[in-house]
């Protein structure tokens, strides 16, 4: 007997889990049936490919950012650090073509350089809010604000570069497709597989879940909550400079306008996809979802012209107002409690 | 007669030890010692110090001096639950698991089964059933623990504790929250790993139990340590003597009848909601009415439909022959009804602030004088509470999270007390209580209803049921089984009924 | 018949400027819509430079638009887009800030902003003596203002008159408004302020009645001719004496060429740059447009 | 001898309080240290006038800030919501001068509806997280696009101005003094002083601060949970709407421009002043402390050229980090725990 209620019961969760995943996929549905109401072309496999390669940047840090969320910490500083790392990336490929050329060896370097910038920037958002026992909310604020304006530092309040040929080597990463599928496309595809398996497949994933549930029984379960935390803040960090390394050759240049408020879009895009802001439950599928919403929403905008330019702003906030209205609706009773 | 500890036997021992928070005293060179294949008890009065002392044995709080002895040689303990390394698993007093967190992924914690960095999902599902079924506890491992009753968590916590491989287990007042039959199957449990020569620490304020389970029983009282005995030397009242340092009377006050014809003044009829069916019962001014049943019978969630915390989908109130289905706990309680949540963690207190303001939150609104609120009164409220209902902290300024369980318990009763309510409504009323401040609860109860203040007392504690009560209900998955007066309140009546072996005709 | 379809992108009007710029555009649209019953012209605004190449991709992938009037957010990260529109066969029109790469445009057209810059300076020159003090508001730090400031800069050189300091007010008026009242408690004896825009020069004006140091001869140099600063400037302010052209209108200039590239049996292409006139009480009249918003 | 203790207690926890309030308080003073030690200036009346005066817009609306926090929630919406208020309300303004003449009626006619408008939006925010059961985040995310681009609409991208004539008569709000004091920095204070009663002294200041330590329990004693989280939305909108009061005499304009990342500001300003992010522990006083400290700092950054303009923001970040580290530090082991 205990067998019976058990499967039922699991299958009771299993359909549960499912409802949940619906909420963002129906929203994403909806949002594409529009566009394609609105214009046809919606549906071509051109703007499909925009649209997918578009949500890559958005996509990759907000996979990041459910790490952050989920361990009940969160990350303003994003933005500003896309935009330094891509600065000092372009500052040090520019100068190693003397001694490296053109070719793939300074792009390599450009690229490991920028994984190592978004590892150290990480480790200090997380070893200040860890270590120094600052809110991340203050601590990412004033990194944000330190980013920034490094970058305007750098580019001397213009813009920053790439030397035009190293360019045309870097170019191919985001312009060009591999088995039919752009290559941010596959980037954003493996970061998405290789953060949903950390969080949900692994201990640190679940520890993750446990400091953002409640942070006094992760520590009394010996859980090292300040390593786990700072963590986060490194895999975001290093998420942060995947996604500069493809956004860099898209426009080939840095400036202190560079991802001006991806912060708030990556943590929408993880709060739109169920993760619950306060922490204790992250969902990366459900991250992924939230960034597609996000993109189409623009890209349906740009599809018509019957709305004010003006008014893009308001329908974008009520089209996110509504579709996590709707989410949260299909979930039911069954709503996680975030107190 | 007394043994003196033997150091080369025991795993586990505590020398001298003494702790105090802040200038704030709390142990006073204290031994204590665990030895392989033994239930050792811990028993004392709230605020005694005995959470104290075996959070200082698994290396959660330092001692301020004193030593810590594993296997006979002095260490010092890791801290943050790290000493599971050595074979010391502590289950708190104040539930410990993470609420959005699935059963399974609870229980293994900090230790989870992986195969080369890959968690090992099933074989921890399969781990986790075996556990459930050995304490027969009908949940799936991938339930979320905030759906679970407060009971179930309880048990998830047994589970947990059981499934580390522990030398040392201690459990603080791991029965609080489970009735008999729970309990019983608990107990088995215990014995199997004594049998596997597992040294186990028992707090309970259980007598009963205590007696049943124990090998020796250590007496705490004001962080002094009073007594180490063999179990089968004590009697529950001598226990209760010791602990209390003075002799007790009857624990239970003499009962009350109520009036034949005293006034209904709660009646439920047909009420359905999550977790009950077609309830309905009614309750007079003056009565003690006992409700009683097995884990997840309904009984709260009757409760917490009738004070309107969960919505009603059938069925109706009347308080006083009004009909009363509240929207809100604020109209229940303008209507008179109070209800005081077992859960006192997280529904009952909060844990990070001090006792004025909890004490105050239920009935703010008699606090407010000219739009301002009256910290004057508040104040006086507190010292009242604390003087009616024995509200020890040695330093009343602290978090409440800081004091012992009981006191926080006692807190939770004088904050529902506060809106001096007609009719109310205590879900385990002596949940983690001392027999000394029972005895006081117990009168507290009664004297209540000789002012006409009807009480419904939900309990997992049978002797309290039965010695208490005027009537009692019985339910078992959401219904009302049988009704049960006078001398028909008895154990095996009421067994009978929550087992679903006897069912009251519907009336 | 296939319509003639002219894509449009520039950025999001986040200050009277731009908000002038697209009060231009539309009227344009209008105008040439009317006028041309087989163009369509698109108008697209974009909030930064990311989303105005995604804007670029879109106006291809789903418009497929016969030419490109573009005003780029930034001359670098637009760079590539532009191109990909080029190759896509459209006919590419660049407005106001010219791309990284010479030769992916077939039509050029711009303000001046070295020239604004100079400008400034000269009629600066003109009032003020060695020894006197200016403070200078610059903008949002961006490669037009660095143009412009540099500009002024090299044009001041030797005059003897002291910059006491140069902060970035973002082409704000708060910020302006701020700023100015901090130069004022900072510095005791200030004689003339390049608030280089308009909005700036607003906020200034603001700080400097407040502290009551509107006197003496004190005066405002701002920059773009926003109507109300030109209107003030034909009823003769002794605050803000002088303005120096940037006109928002060039975009319709752009897409007026642009239309004709397709209308017109002329040779369009080419690089049309606008001066940076001094407005003067005298010839403020002829720039003063009381409907547009700026 | 119970009396005894409580007593010496009492005092014990009031010395303690003292160390958490000199927090912020520290921070300040070195700040003006520093700034004196850069230029006399600094400290001249002058200065000290213009910095109180601006304190005060940022200042007001994190005291409401602080009742949104201090119960669990965040609103993201209030620099938008400003701008907007200040639009509508200048257009308003503007249209009733053929009714009603360039005098003090028309000016009390526009700060009616000031006052109107931020309850209404504060409302809004309010009933959309209760009711609609959406995360703060997302609502207010989402009505500060909406807020934002609706000025933007009304301003046709550019620039309301107020009414010339009215610009005269409304003027002194902003300019004048009473008492030596400018009437804004009165608003402040009388801003702060209800403020600081309400939070304090007011059964729905303890309800706030319950609802954001624990909701289950305070929605067990009987609070009204949603109707108390929803006034302190209407609080923070009424804030705004205050701040707007002040705001618009002073330019006498209103553009996309006004406002912008004022909500980053007042949530800094709050958390800088010791309130707990996540709710349950709110301070005014320490907010109060946190809006000077961020005008501050700006202001310091106008009195020296030796940092490259460029690096504003650097210094910005560092000092809201430093000045936070030392405040945490002073805390000692008595801080307040946010699990
Ligand atoms: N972290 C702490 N800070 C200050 N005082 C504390 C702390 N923890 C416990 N105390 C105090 O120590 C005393 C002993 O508490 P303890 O929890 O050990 O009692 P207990 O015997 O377990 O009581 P109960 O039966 O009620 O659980 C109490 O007065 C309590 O207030
Ligand atoms: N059959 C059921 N279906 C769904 N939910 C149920 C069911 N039975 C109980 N519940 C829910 O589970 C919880 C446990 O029930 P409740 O707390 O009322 O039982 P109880 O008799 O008080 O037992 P316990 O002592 O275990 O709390 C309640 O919140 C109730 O809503
Ligand atoms: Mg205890
Ligand atoms: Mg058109």
């Amino acid at each position: 007997m205990s067998e019976v209620t058990t499967n039922s019961e699991l299958k009771g969760r299993s359909m549960q889990f499912d409802i949940k995943t619906a909420g963002p996929a129906i929203a994403l549905l909806v949002l594409c049936v529009i566009g394609f109401l609105l214009n046809p072309a919606f549906l071509s496999e051109g703007n499909l490919t925009n649209l997918l390669t578009r949500s890559a940047f958005i996509g990759i840090i907000a996979i990041g950012a459910t790490f952050v969320i989920t361990a009940g910490g969160i990350d303003l500083s994003v933005g500003s650090m896309a935009a330094a790392i891509a600065g000092v990336m372009i500052i040090i490929m520019n100068s190693a073509v003397d001694a490296f050329g053109t070719g793939v060896a300074t792009v390599l370097l450009g690229c490991g350089c920028s994984v190592i910038l978004g590892f150290g920037a990480g480790l200090i958002n997380g070893v200040l809010t860890t270590k120094g026992k600052i809110e991340a909310f203050i601590v990412t604020l004033g990194t944000m604000g330190i980013y920034r304006s490094l970058v305007t530092y750098f580019a001397d309040g213009g813009t920053l570069s790439l030397n035009f040929d190293l360019r045309g080597t870097y170019r191919p990463v985001y312009y060009d497709s591999f088995l039919g599928l752009p290559i941010p496309v596959w980037a954003f595809i493996i970061v998405s597989v290789a953060g949903w398996f950390l969080l949900n497949r692994t201990a640190f994933g679940r520890y993750c879940t446990a400091i953002g549930s409640n942070e006094a029984v992760a520590k009394y379960s010996a859980i090292k909550v300040d390593r786990v935390k700072t963590l986060t803040y490194v895999i975001q960090g290093v998420c942060v400079s995947v996604a500069t390394i493809i956004y860099v050759p898209r426009l080939g240049s840095a400036s202190s306008t560079t991802g001006v408020l991806w912060e708030l879009e990556a943590i929408a895009a993880v709060i739109i996809g169920g993760t619950v802001l306060k922490g204790g439950y992250g969902r990366i599928g459900g991250t992924i979802l939230g960034a597609l919403i996000l993109t189409t929403i623009g890209n349906i905008l740009n599809f018509t012209d019957m709305i004010s330019n003006y008014l893009n702003g308001t329908m974008q906030g009520l089209i996110i107002i509504v579709a996590v209205m709707l989410q949260r609706a299909s979930w039911g009773k069954s709503k996680i409690r975030t107190t | 007669m007394q043994k003196s500890p033997k150091k080369e036997t025991a795993i586990l021992a505590a020398e001298r030890v003494s702790k105090s928070f802040g200038s704030v005293p709390v142990l006073f060179s204290v031994s204590f010692d665990i030895r392989p294949g033994e239930v050792h008890s811990l028993i004392g009065e709230n605020g005694a110090g005995k959470s104290t002392l075996i959070k200082t044995l698994s290396g959660f709080h330092k001692p301020t001096s004193g030593r810590i002895l594993l296997d006979g040689t002095e260490v010092k303990l890791p801290p943050n639950g790290e000493a599971e390394h050595l074979g010391i698993v502590l289950i708190h007093q104040e539930l410990n698991l993470a609420e959005q967190m699935t059963v399974e992924e609870n229980v293994f914690l900090g230790r989870e089964l992986r195969r080369g960095g890959v968690l090992s999902r099933v074989e921890m599902r399969q781990k986790v059933r075996g556990y459930l079924d050995a304490v027969g506890l009908d949940i799936s491992p991938a339930s979320r623990i905030s759906d679970l009753s407060i009971a179930e968590k309880q048990m998830v916590e047994i589970v947990k504790a059981i499934s580390r491989d522990a030398r040392v287990l201690i459990m603080d007042e791991p029965t609080a929250v489970l009735t008999e039959a729970e309990t019983e199957i608990f107990f088995r449990q215990v014995r199997r790993l004594k049998e596997q020569g597992v040294a186990i620490v028992f707090v309970s304020h259980k007598l009963g139990e205590v007696k049943e389970i124990s090998d020796r029983v250590t007496i705490l009282r004001d962080g002094q340590w009073i007594a180490t005995q063999d179990a089968d030397q004590l009697t529950p009242d001598a226990m209760a003597q010791m602990m209390v340092g003075r002799e007790l009377s009857d624990l239970y006050p003499p009962m009350n009848e109520v009036d034949f014809d005293a006034d209904t003044i709660l009646e439920v009829k047909g009420l359905s909601g999550k977790g009950i069916r077609d309830v309905s019962f009614k309750l007079r001014q003056g009565e003690i009415l006992g409700f009683s049943g097995l884990i997840g019978a309904g009984r709260t969630a009757v409760f917490e439909a009738v004070c309107g915390l969960i919505p009603i989908e059938n069925g109706e109130v009347f308080v006083a022959g009004q009909s009363a289905n509240f929207g809100s706990v604020a109209k229940a309680r303008d209507a008179g009804i109070a209800y005081l949540t077992k859960d006192r963690k997280s529904k009952g207190l909060l844990m990070q602030q001090r006792m004025r303001p909890n004490l105050t939150l239920f009935a703010l609104n008699q606090f407010v004088k000219r739009l301002r609120l009256d910290k004057a009164a508040e104040e006086v409220a507190l010292k009242r509470a604390i003087r009616r209902f024995d509200i020890r902290a040695r330093d009343p300024s602290i978090n409440v999270g800081d004091m012992s369980g009981g006191n926080q318990q006692k807190l939770l009763l004088a904050k529902v007390m506060e809106a001096e309510p007609r009719i109310v409504v205590i879900d385990e009323p002596t949940r983690g209580i001392d027999v000394g401040t029972k005895q006081q609860v117990y009168h507290f109860i009664a004297a209540l209803a000789a002012e006409g203040v009807s009480v419904v007392v939900i309990s997992s504690e049978m002797p309290e049921i039965i010695g208490l009560c005027h009537r009692v209900i019985v339910m078992r998955e959401g219904r009302v089984m049988g009704s049960l007066t006078g001398d028909h309140i008895n154990e095996a009546e009421i067994v009978r009924y929550a087992a679903g072996l006897k069912q009251e005709e519907a009336a | 018949q296939e319509k003639i379809k002219i894509g449009v992108s520039y950025p999001t009007p986040t200050h009277a400027w731009a908000s002038g710029m697209n009060w231009h555009a539309e009227k344009a649209e209008e105008r040439l819509e009317a006028l041309y019953p087989d163009v369509d012209l698109i108008l697209v605004n974009s909030p930064d430079p990311g989303a105005q190449a995604s804007a670029l991709e879109d106006l291809v992938s789903v418009h497929q638009i016969d030419a490109l009037v573009v005003l780029p957010f930034e001359s670098e990260p637009l760079t590539d887009p532009v191109l990909n529109v080029k190759k896509s066969g459209a006919l590419i029109t660049v407005v106001d800030r010219g791309l990284s790469q010479p030769g992916i445009e077939d039509i050029y057209v711009a303000g001046n902003n070295p020239e604004l810059g100079r400008v400034s300076a000269q009629y600066m020159k003109t009032r003020l003596s060695e020894g006197d003090n200016i403070v200078v508001l610059r903008g949002i730090p961006t490669l037009i203002d660095n143009e412009r400031f540099d500009a002024f800069m090299a044009e001041m050189e030797g005059s003897g008159v002291n910059v006491l300091d140069h902060k970035h007010a973002n082409w704000n008026r708060d910020d302006g408004f701020e700023v100015m009242q901090d130069f004022l408690s900072r510095f005791p004896d200030i004689d003339a302020v390049w608030a280089q825009d308009d909005d700036i020069a607003i906020g200034v004006v603001a700080a400097l009645k407040q502290a009551g140091r509107d006197g003496d001869g004190m005066f405002v140099v701002g920059g773009a001719g926003m109507k109300e600063i030109i209107k003030s400037i034909m009823d003769g302010d002794e605050l803000i004496p002088v303005d120096v052209l940037y006109p928002p209108a060039m975009i319709a200039t752009a897409m007026d060429v642009t239309v004709q590239a397709f209308k017109s049996n002329g040779p369009v292409a080419g690089r049309y740059i606008l001066g940076a006139t001094l407005i003067t009480p005298e010839n403020a009249a002829s720039f003063y447009f009381p409907d547009s918003p700026f």
